[in-house]
């Protein structure tokens, strides 16, 4: 399907676009900020607001028409390739295929010390009204909690027999989620064979989910992620699906 | 929520007494003068419908045939139904188109008696339609149930194209919209007849036509089940067509109507006279039809300051109020405008709104006041523009106002977005739901106490000189909104008759 | 120069987008939003809140970094070609040139009722500490206010021997403001010939004064223009620059 | 301010006595004994500087040296200075390299007391240079002025480049910030010594490091000319090293530090004896140099609802107040934390956040509060978000907040950007100028009041469980952000002695 943005009637194409640029405010600075709005697809571009911060510095508001047009059938997303299971079916079929529990170690790596996140889809509590992966009996939960380094994280996932390692990223300045990500997968490789490297599942607010093969984990989750998702994917990945 | 501000009630009483003095001429004026839009919305009430092949409604071509042939002095209920009589038409439309094809003449017979019994019939079948949707109103209301919150949440809709108007005024409502306003285009106020059909071409608003009312209306009644809580729609009985649209409004339960004549004269530079007659037969029927106005004294802000000219609106509220009620108007009807409309850069300048605000809501504490967003200070800045609308929604909330019409983050850019509609909504939520109770809280002190009497004192002064001076020549003095608009000019003045010694207007007899 | 969109560090390119899209908010609809973001030249673009409003539309806010780069050197726009005189120069440059005062006929036209603005440039009062023309002695102001039709504004030009018309227009719903300005060069140019013209002007916060060529008028005034710049304008135009 | 909430003052009293009967045990566990960072800081305050070519400080290196020989137990102030003597070596800071290299070994006289003069001779410059930029300071205020209003605008800076960043405070300032926070790298607070030197590469943050301290002072020193008003500058002595950092705030005149052990403890696992140690002493330092700490317990309401752990903040509070003046500290130092974290969507959020934020005012009166923005509720709705930080600046005014951290409308985003801080600022200045008085007219009811009592008896509880379970319990089970962090646990624990019988540290002797 073919679409446009949708700003007053079907088809019209407004978007909203706020930005600065390092020039203080004249009528060339503004003619700057539509020369900007037109690179972007925006014809016509309407300057709405333009404000100088400091003295090297201008802020603008610009509303306009964009010609692009979306095609939904091009969409690249990570869709969820697994079924969405209950914790009595997760539990059923780690049961049925592993006939043991299903290790997981989770931590929130490099000096990142967001552990809400991690913990929404670890702990007992979990988040939304779905509990967390500790609720699941037939999954055996360490949570490191945060600021865990790298070493520490490959000893403990070796420790515990790990099936599936969960890594959450929140700092993202200066990408620190990915390098950090890339620093964890590559140390996994480095200490573990392939066959007995744990799944690598990273998560935060974010990440681009089609990342995945670029950072060398096996999948990502981000913003809104509920434990059961999480769950279901380990059923998946690890004890095959249950038809 | 009375009682906060100390109001001497010896001075509000004094305040009331001079507008009533100030208003009188007035509605002498209308009550000795009757317009074209009258006799028209007369003949909508007797059943003349529709429009000629040009869109030319047929209530305008007979008006205009009777008119030639014998002045509107009389009324035109008693020639046409003379007319009717002669020439043994039953149906007034049809009339209507023979008295436009020139085949029909016009006379005021000697006896009018039985043709304003006739007429009288007529008229009041068309009145009793009316209240059927009163009751019909009132009905729904018991169903589905009144918003539970104070202030009403009120939004705009303006598509120019009555089809995308509808998904939208129902998303609103599902949203959370008690009343929708469906705007106008910004040529209807001047045209002198009511256009005919479903629309899907106006600037910056919808044009106002039964047809359209009847389909925002219809749709709205759906969504008041679906979401269990009878959503109000809105129109503007202003311009030159204040008593038809008032009609049609009428006939097709609207629930809230613009209505105004001081808007029309300032801002759409319609003749005074003109307008106050027709202001006067709107408000009878508004009256009739249990449908609440809401007043424009907000507009004036735009152009005047909303400081300097604080008390010009509390002096035009307490006119409208005195018109509104001599025209049958209840107080529970008097949606009395006034707006967050001052400059944010003043220092305190959100505890002067709260002082202007509140001083409305105890002048007039059974009035639902409809309190209107910033605009004029809202810029391109929209995220600024956001944060003026949450502490105009919390000054709404803090002095009680009956009527939130809920400002837009894009006021200076566009006519709102679906989304700028949907981030307005939640910003009304987060206020009403976190901060709603706050008045509890809130005990004016000697600033806003202060302030507020300095308002009514200065109101008072004003009303006095208008006393003197006449209200005509306050308007063309440029008192309300600093323009200038003298009672020998501006638009529809054309339209305006005398009334004669004989004239008879059966609706008005049953108002 | 070559610049860029400045978020938090010189040449980041960070820029905010927001916009609607007529489908229902599900992982599809966020891609197709990023797919708009990438056409849009923002890559990477983080999608951070998508919200549906009703049934069919997601509301949804963008942030990344744009490619594009800006070059001011090839910047649009129509500067002030003319100097910007004072009140006592606009008028002394009127009475050494022309010997006779200079014409003004100003209107808002079409329906629009917005005289605020034109008020601003003509009365007295003026706007940002500005008088209006009318304060110049030198010029002859007729302001016809607003809702004037277009035929009764070439009348009262002719009637009162305009040399400048300035005409406001507001409400852009629609394109109502190009489509009067048009109606109106149009019949200028009909009903007079092409030396007996009065030079036409048109004013308001959303047009482009790139567009006066397209529009049939001499000039385009936008948001923020104060009387001073259109009487220097109308002394440069009608009276040839004073060196 | 004060008198809203009708607090019983012999309530208040009460929760005073338990909280000081809870701290007792802490104090003396921070009395008795020492870290490798108070130690580091005498010897900073004794004349060590620099870092070897690894960039591990010399103090460092020579706390390491003299530990190895002799343990931290007698302070390392008389085995250095004994060192000085007996080597000959008159810069500690070359003893310090050569104890590096192994070169010097350190032992503890039987008679101190030459040993204990020299350090303390050398110790008591330190503290004069602290005490020249005190008295500089207040120089400057006298000269440049405080801010014209309160709350004192408080805003952050994070590029993680100081070359970045002092442009963009010096921005802000002439924007209109009182006081400018440079946050540090996500990783300092675990570094167990202070990085040297102008740095550029921090994620999230820039180093706290003393060349940093002083290009930002200076930066900001201009500005102050400029815009003629005293612009603070604020760091955090908080982490592994807090001592050390307090010590070189002192040293380059900042104003404000961020200085709490519980969000160590809490928040970066930092073994909650190590950090009380640490923090007793670095508070002692601030109380010198004239410094406001502020307090962190706004950041549990990150990790608890802010309704359901309303009162471990006031607990919390009330600890820091008893911890911060046994350490010396006066009231006017006392930047205790709190925030605006009730979940938007809560029925009467917004009174309660004035009920939480009032009760923080009237126990404590004299403490220049600060008042941290909305953050676990925002999103990346920036619009909704722009609107919360205006009524958190609002509930800051109404409630008489002394410091007004400026919340971000991309708080859920990113760290701020340029315009970020500036549309913050324009909604600050909004709300102050517009509604800065309203607090004249601000009243509680019972909501608020009865809320607000209610917080308190809550606390009174929970202060009593601790009085009888004690701190360091409370702290391992969850009480705070519900973070369990048991005593024996977490960073840093490695680093902590007993103080023995001649236990010497010449800094604590003159302070
Ligand atoms: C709470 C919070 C804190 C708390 C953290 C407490 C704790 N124990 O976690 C405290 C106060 C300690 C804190 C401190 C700091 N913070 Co902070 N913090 C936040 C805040 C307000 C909320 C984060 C949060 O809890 N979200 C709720 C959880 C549930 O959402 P989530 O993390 O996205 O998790 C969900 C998904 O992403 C996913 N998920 C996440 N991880 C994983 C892992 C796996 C395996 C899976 C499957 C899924 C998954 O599932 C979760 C549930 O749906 C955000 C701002 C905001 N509103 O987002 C800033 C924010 C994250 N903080 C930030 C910063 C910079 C800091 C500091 C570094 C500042 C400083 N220099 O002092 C410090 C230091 C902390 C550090 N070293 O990391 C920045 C990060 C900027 C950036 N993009 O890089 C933010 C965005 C604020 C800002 N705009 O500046 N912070
Ligand atoms: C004041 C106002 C009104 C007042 C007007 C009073 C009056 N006598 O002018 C009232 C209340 C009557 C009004 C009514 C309506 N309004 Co109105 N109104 C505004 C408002 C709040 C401010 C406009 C203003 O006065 N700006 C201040 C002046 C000084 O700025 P300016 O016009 O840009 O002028 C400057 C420059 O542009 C330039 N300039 C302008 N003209 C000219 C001409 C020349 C020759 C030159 C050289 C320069 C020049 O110089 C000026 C000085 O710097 C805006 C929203 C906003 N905040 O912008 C909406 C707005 C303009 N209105 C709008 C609408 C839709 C209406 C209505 C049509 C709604 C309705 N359907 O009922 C009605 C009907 C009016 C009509 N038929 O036109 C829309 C227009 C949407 C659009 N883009 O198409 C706006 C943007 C609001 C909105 N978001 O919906 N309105
Ligand atoms: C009372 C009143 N009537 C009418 C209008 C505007 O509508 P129109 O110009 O279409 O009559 C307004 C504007 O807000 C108004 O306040
Ligand atoms: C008291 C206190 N210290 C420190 C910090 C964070 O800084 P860091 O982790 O760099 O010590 C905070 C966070 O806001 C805080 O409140």
């Amino acid at each position: 399907m073919i679409i446009r943005p949708y700003g007053d009637t079907t088809g019209d194409g407004m978007v909203q676009l706020s930005f600065t640029l390092p020039i203080p405010h004249d009528k060339r600075a503004e003619g700057a900020a539509l020369q900007l709005a037109g690179k972007m697809g925006m014809d016509p571009a309407m300057l709405v607001h333009a404000k100088q911060m400091g003295d090297g510095y201008t802020f603008f508001v610009v509303y306009g028409k964009v010609n692009h047009l979306v095609d939904t059938d091009k969409v690249h997303v990570v869709e969820r390739d697994f079924p969405l299971l209950s914790a009595k079916e997760v539990n059923a079929a780690i049961k049925r295929r592993l006939r043991r529990r299903l290790n997981v170690v989770g931590a929130c790596i490099g000096t990142d010390a967001h552990t809400v996140g991690i913990d929404a889809i670890l702990n007992l509590k979990g988040i939304a009204g779905e509990k967390g992966l500790e609720y699941y009996s037939e999954l055996s939960v360490t949570n490191m909690g945060a600021q865990v380094s790298v070493p520490d994280l490959v000893e403990t996932a070796r420790e515990k027999k790990a099936d599936a390692v969960l890594v959450s990223q929140v700092v993202t300045q200066r990408d620190a989620h990915l390098q950090n990500t890339r620093a964890m997968s590559a140390a996994f490789r480095e200490a573990l064979p392939a066959g007995r490297r744990p799944l690598l599942i990273v998560g935060g607010p974010r990440f681009d989910e089609l990342m995945a093969g670029e950072l060398g984990v096996d999948r990502i989750f981000s913003r809104g992620t509920t434990p059961r998702e999480v769950a279901s994917y380990l059923v998946h990945a690890l004890a095959g699906s249950p038809a | 929520m009375a009682g906060k501000l100390d109001l001497d009630a010896t001075v509000v009483a004094r305040a009331r007494a001079l507008a009533a003095r100030a208003g009188q001429p007035v509605v002498d004026l209308a009550r000795s003068h009757t317009t074209v839009s009258v006799e028209r919305a007369v003949l909508r009430l007797a059943g003349v419908t529709g429009a000629d092949p040009d869109g030319i409604p047929w209530v305008n071509r007979l008006v205009d045939a009777v008119r030639a042939d014998v002045g509107l002095g009389h009324g035109v209920a008693v020639p046409v139904f003379h007319a009717m009589e002669t020439t043994g038409v039953e149906d007034v439309t049809v009339l209507a188109q023979k008295a436009a094809a020139g085949s029909v003449r016009f006379t005021v017979p000697a006896a009018p008696g039985r043709a304003r019994q006739r007429a009288r019939r007529a008229t009041a079948a068309g009145l009793k339609r009316i209240d059927r949707r009163r009751a019909e109103r009132d009905r729904l209301i018991k169903r589905h149930g009144d918003p539970k919150q104070r202030p009403w949440i009120y939004l705009i809709v303006a598509t120019g194209d009555i089809y995308e108007d509808i998904p939208q005024a129902q998303a609103a409502a599902r949203a959370g919209a008690d009343v929708i306003a469906v705007i106008r285009s910004t040529g209807q106020s001047l045209l002198d007849y009511v256009p005919e059909g479903a629309t899907r071409e106006g600037f910056a608003g919808t044009y106002a036509t039964q047809e359209n009312f009847r389909l925002m209306r219809a749709a709205l009644d759906e969504t008041s089940k679906e979401v269990g809580r009878y959503v109000r729609l809105t129109n503007y009985a202003s311009g030159l067509c204040m008593p038809e649209i008032a009609t049609l409004a009428g006939l097709e339960r609207l629930d809230m109507m613009l209505n105004d004549s001081m808007y029309g004269i300032l801002f759409r530079d319609i003749n005074p006279i003109r307008t106050f007659v027709d202001q006067r037969f709107s408000r009878q029927i508004h009256a009739r039809a249990g449908i609440v106005i809401n007043t424009g004294e907000d507009n004036y802000l735009t152009t005047a300051d909303a400081v300097e000219a604080a008390h010009t609106v509390t002096v035009s509220q307490l006119m409208n109020e005195y018109f509104a009620h001599e025209a049958g108007l209840a107080d529970w009807q008097l949606g009395l405008g006034h707006a967050f409309e001052i400059n944010p850069d003043l220092p305190d300048s959100f505890r002067l709104e709260l002082a202007h605000a509140l001083l409305a809501r105890e002048l007039f504490p059974d009035a639902p006041l409809k309190w209107m967003p910033p605009t004029k200070h809202m810029t391109g800045d929209v995220f600024r523009g956001n944060l003026l609308d949450g502490f105009f929604n919390l000054a709404g909330a803090l002095t009680g106002q009956g009527i939130l019409l809920v400002g837009m983050m894009t006021e200076a850019v566009v006519t709102p977005w679906l989304s700028d509609r949907d981030i307005a909504l939640q910003n009304v939520r987060y206020v009403l739901n976190g901060a709603g109770n706050l008045h509890e809280d809130f005990t004016p002190g000697p600033f806003i106490r202060g302030r507020a009497n300095q308002v009514l004192s200065e109101a008072i002064d004003l009303l006095e000189r208008i006393v003197d001076d006449g209200m005509l020549n306050a308007i063309a003095d440029g008192t309300f909104g600093i323009m200038k608009r003298p009672a020998d000019r501006g638009k529809g003045l054309d339209g305006v008759e005398k009334q004669d010694e004989d004239y008879y207007n059966p609706v008005v007899e049953d108002l």
